[in-house]
């Protein structure tokens, strides 16, 4: 029963969840309720990950109808790895979010906070699962719809306004999805992902289809902060509640990082978009220009949050720079650095919010001595700044490595060296704040303010994260694995899709098949 | 062309007529209360006869019932909303024309 | 001629489309944002109706004696959309409620002002 | 028929275009909230007539909600009066 | 007759939106758009989609215009000068809709029966639905079973708007009576509001249960049913409509849609199919698909009637208390 439904399981559990925590309505229910539930995911989407890496492919019909027809879910060794990382991340920043909700969101909506946090966990597994072009735009909306709602339950009332950029931003951003994906189905009739890329090819040459990607392109662009389009990011990021911002830090983005691979590369196919239309370039020069400008741009802000803003937008120029090399390894390096950077920005933004918790305000200049009064949560700090940076031993140096090696492959050595240069910029902003926290003295002002660390609830999910942060630095196993055996499997699907318009009309034959098997079994 | 036919053309054409005079009267009349009378009045007609015309095109079924159900929906609420709109229009403020008139201040006591 | 009557509904679709964006992109009320987000979406729900229309088809509900239906699955897909649209719609003015109590003003560059911009 | 019926509907488009332009343009702000008031019952006669023409007459349901949602808007713009000045 | 309709609506569709551009009175804006959702509504009913016109008009023109005027009377109604300069917005408009006319020119002709669209997924639904699920009525079938999933979500969508909403504004329970009023004075008002509501409410529940033979379904019977307590609400002050329905119960009632349609989901995944499969309703498929839908129109109808109303209540409560300060 369990193996047979496992690939909608992961979806559905959160999505039933939401309206119960909603009714459980004390704090204290949902909050436990809410982190069992997403436990529970967890353990469902390592299951899912066993499944994809050793049976290759999951596909799941909704409704019992077959795909073209019905909405079908695909899960394979690459969106399971993503959807690995973000029920982890949900799970702990759950943990976590407890005390730090009941400091910064007020007490009414705390409720309401668990159900929107179930939401959009519900929304961001569809969008990895489904593999229907119109279903991700319905997913991509429920988690939308519960970010904004999230980002604005701080008491700061400049989260009102971030939110609404947001909003805006978003919503713009989802609505050319929905143009490219009208565009696509009005040339191929089809909605199905597998469908569409089998029929695309059909009208290679097409100007219509060619909007239709630059449209999806953009849109998904806008959802995942690419460099021009990333101004919603920072003042979100800032002014959300900590525990929303180190929940959405390291999944939302990633989310729609795979959005974009998945279109690329089992949709469009990677000739398509990157020989024919020369995106590789453009992605390449936006990521270069995102890892510098947003790099410096986080060395001169004095909130610490902002700090780590920016950086994130530098970290995702990282990783479309990984998928622009359009080799295994770059994309390789690509689904990498998405694990990693969710361990480190998870770990990053939970010690600030735990810095919030304490002083109230996360200034570069709060940090001063903090070293002393709160040592677990600035040790913390330190390790996946580290990270970060890219130091040996932590998952920032896999990350960095696999990166540069594709650059080489390729032999892109200017490449290699921007990569290495923009780690310098991450020197200098996580330096600054490590400085103040160790270097600088507590002010006098504070001296006689309690300061002490934070309860254990917000220390363990903290630390797990720094020790994964730590132990797949070191034991790399199962990151370049899984990673490895996405990016060949997508390579792979995208070179069966190029092999099957030689054959013509192939797929009909081989959808009808699925059908038939589906109808015995 | 049978005798139902024709009725219901007639009906139709008058319908269209008073919807037309009711239009210009929206920009023909000097100040709000007379194009608002003008309005509503031709709104209720234009809606009796253009809905009985499609009525008699019915043959005594769902769609004659649905038919008299807009008709009588559109009998009260549009009046009434014609009626609501002056009169919130005179609570906030409006004037009649003979009101806005200088020479005619002594006639506008109510 | 064909050519421009085979085409016009998308042409004056895509200009209505770029008129709701121009409004999202350039006021400067929040209010007429939502508008503006609001006639953009529209305008793209009319781009999946026409093309869900077959000339001479009708409706799909079945009827005795027609045999041709215009498309239904777009109709799905945009009934969805509307749904998305409104569910957007209430959370904007919400939030610009909300906005409104906290600075006194729902014009972009007036609260701009009135915090630091990061 | 078809043609008086087609000629009809042609002529509740006129009707509801300079309704349009009423709206566009009023000199109070009542005259506008008229305006948009008679185009909302024109078009539920024009929905009406072209059912008729389309030969899909069960479409009234529509008519039926055009009507509803009209007035709903006009009282709905009625109880915004009481909140603001409507003079411009 | 159908092209030229669509062209005159198309044209007045054109004019409005560069009306709404340029004026700078809001409360005109939001008139216009409510126009502007009437029009459209009035294409997709010239175009087939009847039942994206019914939905377009009781909630594009009804929720959405209704929930602005009230934002409106927050907010103010006038639009202040803008600062920034209107030239970078208007040149990213232009290369967008350059992108656009550029797609359109491979675009397969408006109308024909051998484009893409009609030949690939759409066919199956036309020839097969009404057998396979025994309805007439073809966008119900492909909404509620084929794409059932999407309407799950849509739903879920809806219920996470209430949230954000809620999360937002909260909805107070404090009643004001001397304060609060409706429309007091208007006399006429109250007698007519009396005779439609009952009506309404009728019209409702006939649109969500004959939404599988004509146009309707669960979300549009929702919106109406929610149109006609937005009235009472309207007319006689949110404290009468807080104690015919009140908040609360909404808020558990949204909860509760949602979960109706899942179950419908976990039962048929319980019976042996898949997720949303309602041939496992029944021993015969056609009926299973018949009960099926039938309770997922429902889950959807109560979840929308909830949360639309609720979404009103809260933006209510929030107009109340401004006028009061």
């Amino acid at each position: 029963m369990l193996e047979q439904h496992l690939a909608v399981l992961p979806i559905i559990l959160p999505l039933i969840a939401a309206p119960l925590a909603l009714i459980l309505g004390r704090s204290i229910f949902s909050w436990g309720f809410a982190t069992l539930v997403s436990g529970l995911a967890f353990l469902l989407s390592w299951q899912l990950l066993a499944a994809a890496l050793s049976d290759g492919v999951l596909s799941y019909a909704v409704g019992g109808w077959a795909p073209p027809w019905g909405i079908e879910l695909r899960v394979d060794a690459a969106n399971a790895f993503v959807l690995l990382a973000v029920t982890a991340i949900s799970t702990l920043v759950l943990v976590y979010s407890k005390h730090s909700i009941e400091k910064e969101v007020k007490a009414a909506n705390h409720s309401l906070f668990y159900t929107a946090h179930l939401l959009c966990l519900a929304g961001l597994s569809g969008i990895l699962i489904t593999g229907d072009a119109f279903n991700l735009f319905v997913f991509l909306e429920i988690s939308s719809l519960a970010t904004y709602t999230l980002v604005s339950l701080a008491s700061d009332r400049r989260c009102l306004t971030a939110a609404f950029r947001y909003l805006v931003m978003g919503t713009i951003g989802a609505t050319f999805i929905l143009i490219g994906v009208g565009l696509l189905y009005m040339k191929t009739g089809t909605l199905n992902m597998l469908d569409l890329a089998e029929r695309i090819d059909l009208y290679d040459s097409s100007r219509t289809i060619n909007t239709g990607l630059a449209f999806i392109m953009v849109g998904v662009s806008i959802k995942l902060a690419l460099f021009p389009l990333h101004m919603w990011l920072p003042p979100a990021y800032t002014h959300a509640p900590s525990a929303v911002t180190a929940f959405l830090a390291s999944t939302a983005t990633k989310v729609a990082v795979y959005v974009m691979i998945r279109f690329i590369f089992t949709v469009f196919g990677i000739d398509h978009v990157f020989v024919d239309m020369g995106m590789g370039l453009i992605l390449m020069a936006l990521a270069v220009v995102a890892i510098f400008k947003c790099s410096y741009m986080a060395t001169v802000q004095s909130n610490v949050k902002t700090v780590l803003a920016y950086s994130s937008v530098a970290q995702i120029g990282y990783l479309v720079l990984g998928l622009s090399l359009v080799s295994v390894s770059g994309l390789m390096a690509s689904m990498i650095h998405i694990f990693n950077h969710a361990l480190m920005k998870g770990a990053l933004f939970m010690a600030v919010g735990a810095v919030f918790y304490r002083v109230g305000s996360v200034d570069i200049k709060d940090f001063a001595g903090l070293g002393r009064k709160m040592p677990l949560t600035m040790a913390a700090f330190t390790i996946a700044g580290l990270s970060i940076i890219g130091v040996p031993l932590t998952v920032g140096f896999v990350s960095k490595w696999y990166l540069v090696i594709a650059a080489l492959e390729q032999d892109q050595w200017l490449v290699a060296a921007l990569v290495l240069v923009g780690s310098l910029f991450a020197v200098i902003y996580i330096g600054r704040i490590i400085e103040a926290a160790y270097f600088q003295k507590l002010p006098e002002s504070r001296s006689s303010e309690n300061i002490k660390e934070v309860s254990w609830l917000m220390l363990v999910p903290m630390w797990v994260l720094v020790i994964a942060n730590i132990y797949f630095g070191i034991d790399t196993s199962l990151t370049t694995e899984a990673a490895n055996s996405a990016s060949e499997w997508l390579f792979q699907t995208n070179s069966m899709l190029e092999n099957k318009v030689m054959e013509g009309e192939v797929l009909e034959g081989h959808a009808i098949e699925e059908k038939a098997q589906e109808v015995s079994s | 062309m049978d005798f139902l036919d024709i009725v219901s053309s007639i009906l139709l054409l008058a319908g269209v007529f008073f919807g037309f005079s009711g239009a210009v009267g929206l920009f023909r009349f000097p100040d709000f209360f007379t194009r608002i009378h003008a309005a509503s009045v031709t709104d209720s007609i234009a809606a009796i006869l253009i809905i009985g015309a499609l009525l008699l095109q019915t043959s005594f079924d769902l769609n004659t019932a649905k038919l008299v159900f807009i008709l009588l929906f559109l009998m009260v609420t549009s009046p009434t909303a014609s009626h609501a709109l002056a009169k919130s229009a005179r609570h906030g403020g409006l004037l009649t024309l003979a009101e806005t008139r200088p020479q005619d201040k002594q006639g506008s006591a109510k | 001629m064909s050519f421009i009557l085979d085409y016009y509904n998308y042409w004056v679709v895509v200009f209505l489309m770029m008129a709701g964006f121009y409004i999202v992109i350039s006021a400067n009320n929040l209010v007429k944002k939502i508008v503006g987000l609001n006639i953009f979406q529209t305008s793209v729900f009319m781009l999946y109706i026409s093309m869900g229309k077959v000339s001479g088809g009708t409706a799909p509900i079945v009827v005795e004696g027609v045999t041709q239906y215009s498309n239904p699955l777009p109709h799905v897909l945009i009934l969805t959309a509307i749904v998305v649209g409104v569910a957007t719609t209430a959370v904007g003015l919400a939030l610009i409620v909300r906005i409104k109590r906290a600075y006194g003003t729902v014009e972009e560059n007036e609260f701009d002002n009135k915090d630091d911009v990061i | 028929m078809t043609d008086i019926l087609a000629a009809a509907c042609i002529a509740i488009l006129v009707v509801m275009a300079i309704a349009l332009v009423r709206a566009f343009k009023a000199p109070t702000v009542y005259d506008r909230v008229l305006g948009v008031n008679m185009f909302g019952t024109k078009t539920v006669l024009f929905i009406a007539a072209s059912g008729f023409l389309m030969g899909r007459p069960d479409f009234l349901d529509i008519a039926i909600v055009y009507a509803l949602i009209n007035f709903i808007g006009m009282v709905a713009v009625l109880r915004f009066f009481e909140y603001t000045s409507p003079i411009e | 007759m159908a092209e030229f309709i669509d062209l005159v609506l198309l044209a007045m569709l054109a004019l409005t939106a560069l009306r709404i551009i340029f004026l700078k009175d809001l409360f005109a804006v939001v008139m216009l758009f409510g126009i502007y959702s009437f029009l459209s509504a009035l294409i997709f009913l010239n175009l087939d989609a009847v039942d994206v016109a019914f939905t377009e008009a009781s909630v594009g023109a009804g929720i959405s215009t209704v929930l602005m005027l009230v934002t409106l009377a927050i907010t103010g109604r006038k639009e202040k000068q803008s600062t920034h300069s209107s030239l970078l917005p208007l040149f990213v408009v232009l290369v967008t809709g350059a992108a656009l006319i550029y797609g359109t020119l491979d675009m397969p002709p408006f109308g024909h029966p051998d484009n893409p669209v009609h030949q690939h997924v759409a066919p199956r639904y036309i020839e097969e639905s009404p057998k396979e699920v025994g309805l007439p009525n073809m966008v119900t079938s492909v909404l509620a079973s084929y794409r059932g999933f999407d309407t799950l979500g849509e739903t879920v969508v809806v219920f996470s708007a209430v949230i954000g909403v809620l999360s937002l504004l909260g909805v107070r329970r404090k009643k004001k009576k001397d304060l609060e009023s409706g429309l007091e004075s208007h006399r006429v008002l109250h007698v007519v509001a009396k005779i439609i509501i009952p009506l309404v409410i009728l019209f409702a529940l006939y649109v969500q249960f004959h939404g599988d033979f004509g146009p309707g379904g669960g979300f549009q019977a929702g919106v109406i049913a929610a149109a006609a307590f937005i009235l009472y609400a309207l007319i006689l002050g949110l404290p009468k409509a807080f104690a015919v329905v009140g908040p609360r119960f909404l808020q558990w009632m949204a909860a509760a849609g949602v979960l109706l349609y899942a179950s419908v989901g976990l039962y048929s995944m319980y019976m042996g199919g898949h997720f949303l499969d309602y041939n496992q309703l029944a021993t015969d498929p056609v009926a299973g698909q018949h009960y099926g839908i039938i309770i997922i129109e429902l889950g959807v109808g109560v979840t929308v009637f909830a949360v639309m109303l609720n979404i009103f209540y809260a933006f209510g409560s929030q107009a109340e208390r401004s006028n009061v300060q």
